[in-house]
């Protein structure tokens, strides 16, 4: 079921059109991953994208952050057609983003640095962003000297840091326990709301992405992965993450997605059940 | 509240801390008992065959009479004034020839590294250069710079600079693509980015590059003045070839070694200071 | 020694006081040197050591440089004024056209012997049988292969009928010698003396003493020598005369001193820590040497014939040789 | 509340006994991590291991794995002190472990190779693995050229082909969607009971310890972590991961370690929540 | 059910693949011409000033009577027989002091980058041997080695090994101890680590050391044709030089630079087999 989203005032923040994203297999062949794409985020929208594993949500990030070109089609942020990296955004990478070679704080204030602020205010703020993720304490140590966790939780507070007109987070939360994840999940819902960034939020957890969103995208298995649904969240904000998940509407809007998601991801696992 | 990250008293820290220096303290003993062992062997057995006259002392000379040589040299100075004179000379134009060749190789590898098509044009002409034997080409740099000190950091600067530049090629072109964009997304632009992502991510490659260059600035600078010079440790060891005293020669050869193991020293510490994170985590 | 050298030390109070009331400071002289320790090239360091550069108020630096071919470079890229090396070069850099000329000749032949090894020395009687063998030069180019060469042909051979095998000279000639890998090579002092001591090899030509070059080749052969730029000595005649001055006066300390003398004269590193193997190599080679630094007759002529043995291109351009040396200056050394 | 295990038969595959853990700070420092652990695991015993993020998890996987030697206290396997890697285990580790340079059949065959199987038995068994985690024609891709729930997948099957006495797992199914998750869960259990591995399973996900385990032990926070509770979760086998969890049994044993960790958690975050 | 993995059609493949034939061909296209360009202006300026006696042709020749040397040389032969044979001669001395001084370079770093007992007593020496001029020890490997091919290929064997070494020794000290670890787990042992993880993993180290490290091996083998030989590009450029024949200086030269280049090209064709992973993901 396509739920169309209702038309977004003009220049949406990020606007995907008709893109198709290959690559090269080792053999030659062409792999296709996206294809004809069409996504539109408003300024200010949260927007969460679900899909099977490997089917293309990573890509799509690379797409908007401009990592990468697409194939075919393209992407304009804010009406400019993309080229080379997206300056608007900030992202937590799916694997580690934190310099190896610099100490907690000093990941932290990097975005500050680069603006041109002082080390001492950059330091403050970051002080403060430290120990927003839980970290004070572990200022001065090395990321390879902090668990998965709280390697994650430096990268979450290098990027919001800067606060930045668009978030983009590829599975942020999915090495933490519950707890803290709850805890960041009400800091970012906190952050966005005073800042009012597009996000666009990777999660391979639907409750995750329910709760957060105002939009739910979800993808249809690989390859060549297109949009098959598009679900509008309309719970009400603010909202409490933890508690959230207990309302009525939740759980019909979970089942509807669910639905959905469950058809992609038997697609895509079809092979393994057969073995 | 703050995390508070250490549940030890004070004095459990200081046990632990006394035990991991004597555990330390222990290696370092064992290390250098084992270095006197095989420095003895290696020296003490090419004393005892040129004693024993079973490698002709003409060409090997001994570690005993490389020793007077130097105390010579040291005591009475060389018949072109005080040793450390020599040594201030070679040392001075190796130092030189090293800074300028490493700054030139990081540079040129770091340009090169991360612009494909300046590799591409300028690419072969590097590989080119990089092939031509350095002692042929020293009449043009005497050309070009003269007899003094110039030509001579001319002639270390073309040994030193390849072998940074190849490895601040590849350190560059190793950096991790997830952290470059992640400082780009981070708003950094060019110049930011080299200093704080490419930079200290390709240090390993240029510090371990100056291992081996150090070594070959000490050996452009002595080239330089066997071509010649009024002054220095080659001209010393030139002067003793030429007058087929082999132990002058080994001389010479001894005090380069020291010099090339005291600049070593130096960048280990620099490595230890600059690549810190690395070292920390063993 | 000691009552000489004061007695040219007061002499040259008396020199020095009018020659800078005459000209103004003259410009320091760089004169490179094919190897400063070499026996060959002793009068250079010999003349600084006796102060005689000094005395003529000039200001010399030496410099010395270890690989042989690099010194003229040096000198026509005008960063040395002089090179004291084998006055065929001048010749040679004529041809390519570069107007070198020599100053002062140290020595009338090469003060080097073709060497033997004792275990081969039956083979070779005469220059003829040098055919079809392996012969030790120091590297190829330079003076030891135009002679070896000349030697060669002297026998009624080709040069194409032997093999020059560059073995340098001193320690790797003798190794070379030693190991047999080599039976006859091109030797210079003291190695001459060294190969003799150890009993590894015996003179077979002697381009050593006045006597035995003479009768090998039948004329002098000028080899080390003080050469300059010929711009230079036009432009810098003072200064050419200083040093012509200070050279030959060296040559006749050289003809009128025992070696052991001279040798106290010179750095002890030149000893190689043996003085008395030094001195000996000193007197077999001192009758090499002239006493006045003067070209002899045919000289040149001697040497451009050798070269052309080597050099076919140097019979097809027309060589100038009395554009190649000049004894205008050593003429007018006082007596 | 600590419920203490049942005393276990002579030499257990996994014995720690009185384990300390420490690091020097980069200020110089001693950082206690573990402190005081004992802890056995039997032959063919399944236990989780839960606690608050950078507690203390994976160090006491490396622990066992012989990475790292603890600073008091020993390990022992099978009885016999372990010195230097141990060579029954396998690991899942929490961050990537294929071999970059080696393709999905190299990597996930490399532990036969290793062993002296024949290139072609390695690939045939390896090529049953691949589909059976659901990656049949990625077989020549490189690590690089997967999404990050395609490496985790590659992981366990380079780690579970070799049939180890002893699976060390670390957060090993975060990264997968639910669905897939299942699936590999119901597998690694299939694969356990043919083997009677013991397992050492760390996860953030309480639910998901439950319902794959023999036993839960819970961590308490960090620093100088120490067992706090040790739980025997009697539930039937074989279970079906995604059903068990509606099982009563289930809902009050979680309630039961929930109290437990939620106090840890809560200690651990402190300072988060106080910002 | 296989995952399909692909649903393009192939005519789709085709057109995209067109595509992207095409756009490689056009960089080509460029990277192609704006070498020619870089080339012409190098050497069309140095054949001008040449030509116009601006800079001295005695030393500097030109590229015009450089060429002429070099077609004189193939045609006519040189005096010591045809060019090839020098050129054989020069390669061979080369590659083998290359491959030695590699497979020693690898074997020593290996070695002491993974055992740091090693590194401690043996690490000092290589420092130290890595300073001393090696054209001041060529007439020592003249005496161990005799006159032939052998003495050539030490020197380029003491040039070649030091570079490659302090790469190998770097490598190996970075490769990821969490894949090492692993593949300890996975039951490897010490072979199989080093084949299947460590030297893989050190590979992007060693085969940059193999750029400037064959520059270097050619260099070796030069200088000791320079010293003492009769045959070789080394001995052309003696005799050259000898004669003051500065076009046949330069002319050894160029065919020096051309090998290098060829070599690289080698070395390139190496990497892009030997770390493809690295290569596909760009
Ligand atoms: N460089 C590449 N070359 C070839 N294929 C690639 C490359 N990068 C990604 N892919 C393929 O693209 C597909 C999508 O990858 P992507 O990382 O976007 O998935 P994902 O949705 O983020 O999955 P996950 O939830 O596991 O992170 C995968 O099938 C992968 O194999
Ligand atoms: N090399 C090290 N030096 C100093 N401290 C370290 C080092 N390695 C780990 N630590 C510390 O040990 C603690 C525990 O880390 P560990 O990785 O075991 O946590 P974890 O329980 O696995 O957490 P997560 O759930 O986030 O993976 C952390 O506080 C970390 O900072
Ligand atoms: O290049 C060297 O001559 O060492
Ligand atoms: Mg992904
Ligand atoms: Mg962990």
């Amino acid at each position: 079921m396509n739920q169309q989203s209702p038309r977004l005032p003009d220049s949406p923040m990020i606007d995907l059109q008709g893109v198709t994203k290959e690559f090269l297999k080792p053999s030659g062949e062409v792999h296709t991953v996206l294809r004809n794409i069409n996504l539109r985020v408003a300024k200010g929208e949260f927007c969460s994208i679900v899909g099977p594993t490997g089917c293309g949500k990573s890509t799509t990030l690379s797409l908007i952050a401009g990592f990468e070109a697409p194939s075919l089609g393209k992407v304009q942020i804010k009406g400019e057609k993309l080229e080379g990296i997206n300056s608007r955004a900030s992202c937590v990478f799916q694997t580690e983003n934190a310099f190896p070679w610099k100490t907690v704080i000093d990941n932290v204030s990097l975005g500050l640095r680069l603006n041109g602020t002082s080390k001492n205010d950059a330091f403050q703020e970051a002080r403060r962003w430290i120990e927003k993720v839980g970290l004070k304490g572990f200022e001065g140590h090395y990321p390879h000297q902090l668990s998965g966790g709280m390697r994650k939780r430096v990268a979450l507070a290098q990027c919001l840091i800067t606060q930045p007109e668009i978030l983009l987070m590829d599975e942020s939360f999915s090495a933490l326990d519950v707890h803290t994840r709850h805890l960041m999940e009400n800091e970012l819902l906190k952050i966005w709301e005073e800042t009012s960034a597009s996000v666009f939020f990777i999660t391979h957890d639907l409750e995750e992405a329910i709760a957060l969103s105002d939009r739910v995208i979800v993808l249809t298995a690989g390859p060549a992965a297109t949009i098959k649904g598009d679900y509008r969240i309309n719970l009400e904000r603010p909202r409490n993450v933890a508690e959230i998940r207990f309302d009525k509407q939740f759980a019909e809007l979970h089942e509807q997605i669910w639905n959905d998601l469950r058809d992609e991801v038997m697609v895509s696992y079809a092979s393994a059940n057969n073995a | 509240m703050q995390v508070q990250t250490t549940l030890n008293t004070q004095e459990e820290i200081e046990t632990r801390k006394k035990e991991m220096r004597i555990r330390a303290s222990k290696i370092k003993i064992r290390n250098l008992s084992l270095q006197i062992i095989v420095f003895i062997a290696i020296f003490g057995s090419w004393e005892f065959f040129s004693d024993k006259n079973i490698i002709d002392p003409f060409f090997f000379s001994s570690p005993s009479s490389i020793v007077k040589q130097i105390v010579e040299w040291v005591i009475e100075g060389t018949s072109q004034g005080p040793l450390y004179v020599h040594f201030v000379v070679s040392f001075e134009e190796t130092v030189i020839a090293f800074v300028i060749g490493v700054i030139l190789g990081v540079i040129a590898g770091y340009a090169l590294g991360m612009n494909d098509l300046l590799a591409v044009i300028f690419g072969p002409y590097i590989q080119m250069l990089n092939a031509l034997p350095r002692v042929v080409l020293a009449p043009i740099f005497i050309i070009w710079f003269g007899l003094g000190m110039p030509s001579k950091v001319a002639l270390g600067v073309t040994l030193t600079f390849f072998i940074v530049f190849f490895n601040a090629f590849q350190g560059v072109r190793e950096v991790d693509k997830n952290l470059l964009n992640n400082a780009r997304l981070l708003g950094a632009n060019k110049r930011q980015l080299a200093q704080h992502v490419i930079i200290p991510s390709a240090l390993t490659w240029i510090l371990s590059s100056l291992h081996s260059s150090f070594g070959f600035a000490l050996v452009g600078a002595v080239v330089g003045e066997f071509i010649g010079s009024t002054k220095g440790l080659g001209f010393l060891i030139a002067q003793a070839q030429g007058a087929f005293n082999t132990t002058g020669v080994f001389a010479g050869m001894v005090l380069l070694s020291v010099t090339a193991l005291a600049a070593n020293w130096a960048v280990s510490k620099l490595e230890t200071r600059f690549i810190a994170w690395r070292h920390v985590r063993q | 020694g000691n009552a000489d050298k004061t007695a040219s030390q007061s002499d040259s109070k008396g020199d020095d006081k009018p020659a800078a009331t005459e000209t103004v400071k003259l410009p320091k002289v760089n004169i490179m040197v094919g190897g400063l320790e070499k026996i060959i090239y002793l009068p250079a360091k010999l003349t600084e050591n006796l102060g005689y550069f000094k005395e003529e108020g000039l200001e010399v630096e030496l410099t010395s440089q270890a690989s042989g071919v690099n010194a003229e470079q040096a000198l026509i890229a005008g960063e040395v004024q002089g090179v004291v090396g084998f006055y065929d070069h001048t010749i040679d850099m004529q041809a390519k056209g570069k107007e070198l000329q020599a100053v002062a000749l140290f020595a009338t032949n090469p003060g080097a012997r073709l060497m033997v090894t004792n275990k081969a020395k039956d083979q070779f009687k005469t220059l003829a049988d040098l055919k079809g063998k392996n012969i030790g030069i120091t590297s190829p180019g330079a003076s030891s292969h135009f002679l070896v060469n000349y030697l060669v042909s002297k026998g009624g051979n080709s040069t194409k009928d032997y093999v020059p095998l560059a073995v340098g000279a001193g320690p790797t000639l003798i190794a070379a010698m030693e190991q047999g890998k080599v039976d006859i090579a091109w030797a210079t002092q003291p190695t001459i003396a060294l190969l003799e001591q150890k009993g590894i090899a015996t003179s077979f030509v002697d381009l050593e003493t006045k006597e035995g070059s003479q009768q090998t080749l039948g004329g002098t052969y000028a080899a080390p020598s003080l050469y300059m730029n010929s711009d230079y000595v036009k432009k810098n005649p003072e200064v050419v005369q200083r040093l012509a001055n200070a050279f030959v006066k060296t040559l006749r300390y050289m003809s009128t001193h025992k070696a052991e003398e001279i040798a106290d004269k010179l750095p002890k590193e030149f000893y190689a820590g043996d003085k008395e193997l030094y001195i000996k190599s000193l007197e077999s080679s001192l009758s090499m040497f002239t006493a006045d630094g003067k070209m002899p007759d045919g000289g040149p002529e001697k040497v451009l014939e050798i070269l052309q043995v080597f050099k076919p291109e140097l019979k097809d351009t027309k060589i100038d040789l009395n554009k190649t040396f000049t004894n205008e200056f050593v003429d007018k050394v006082k007596k």
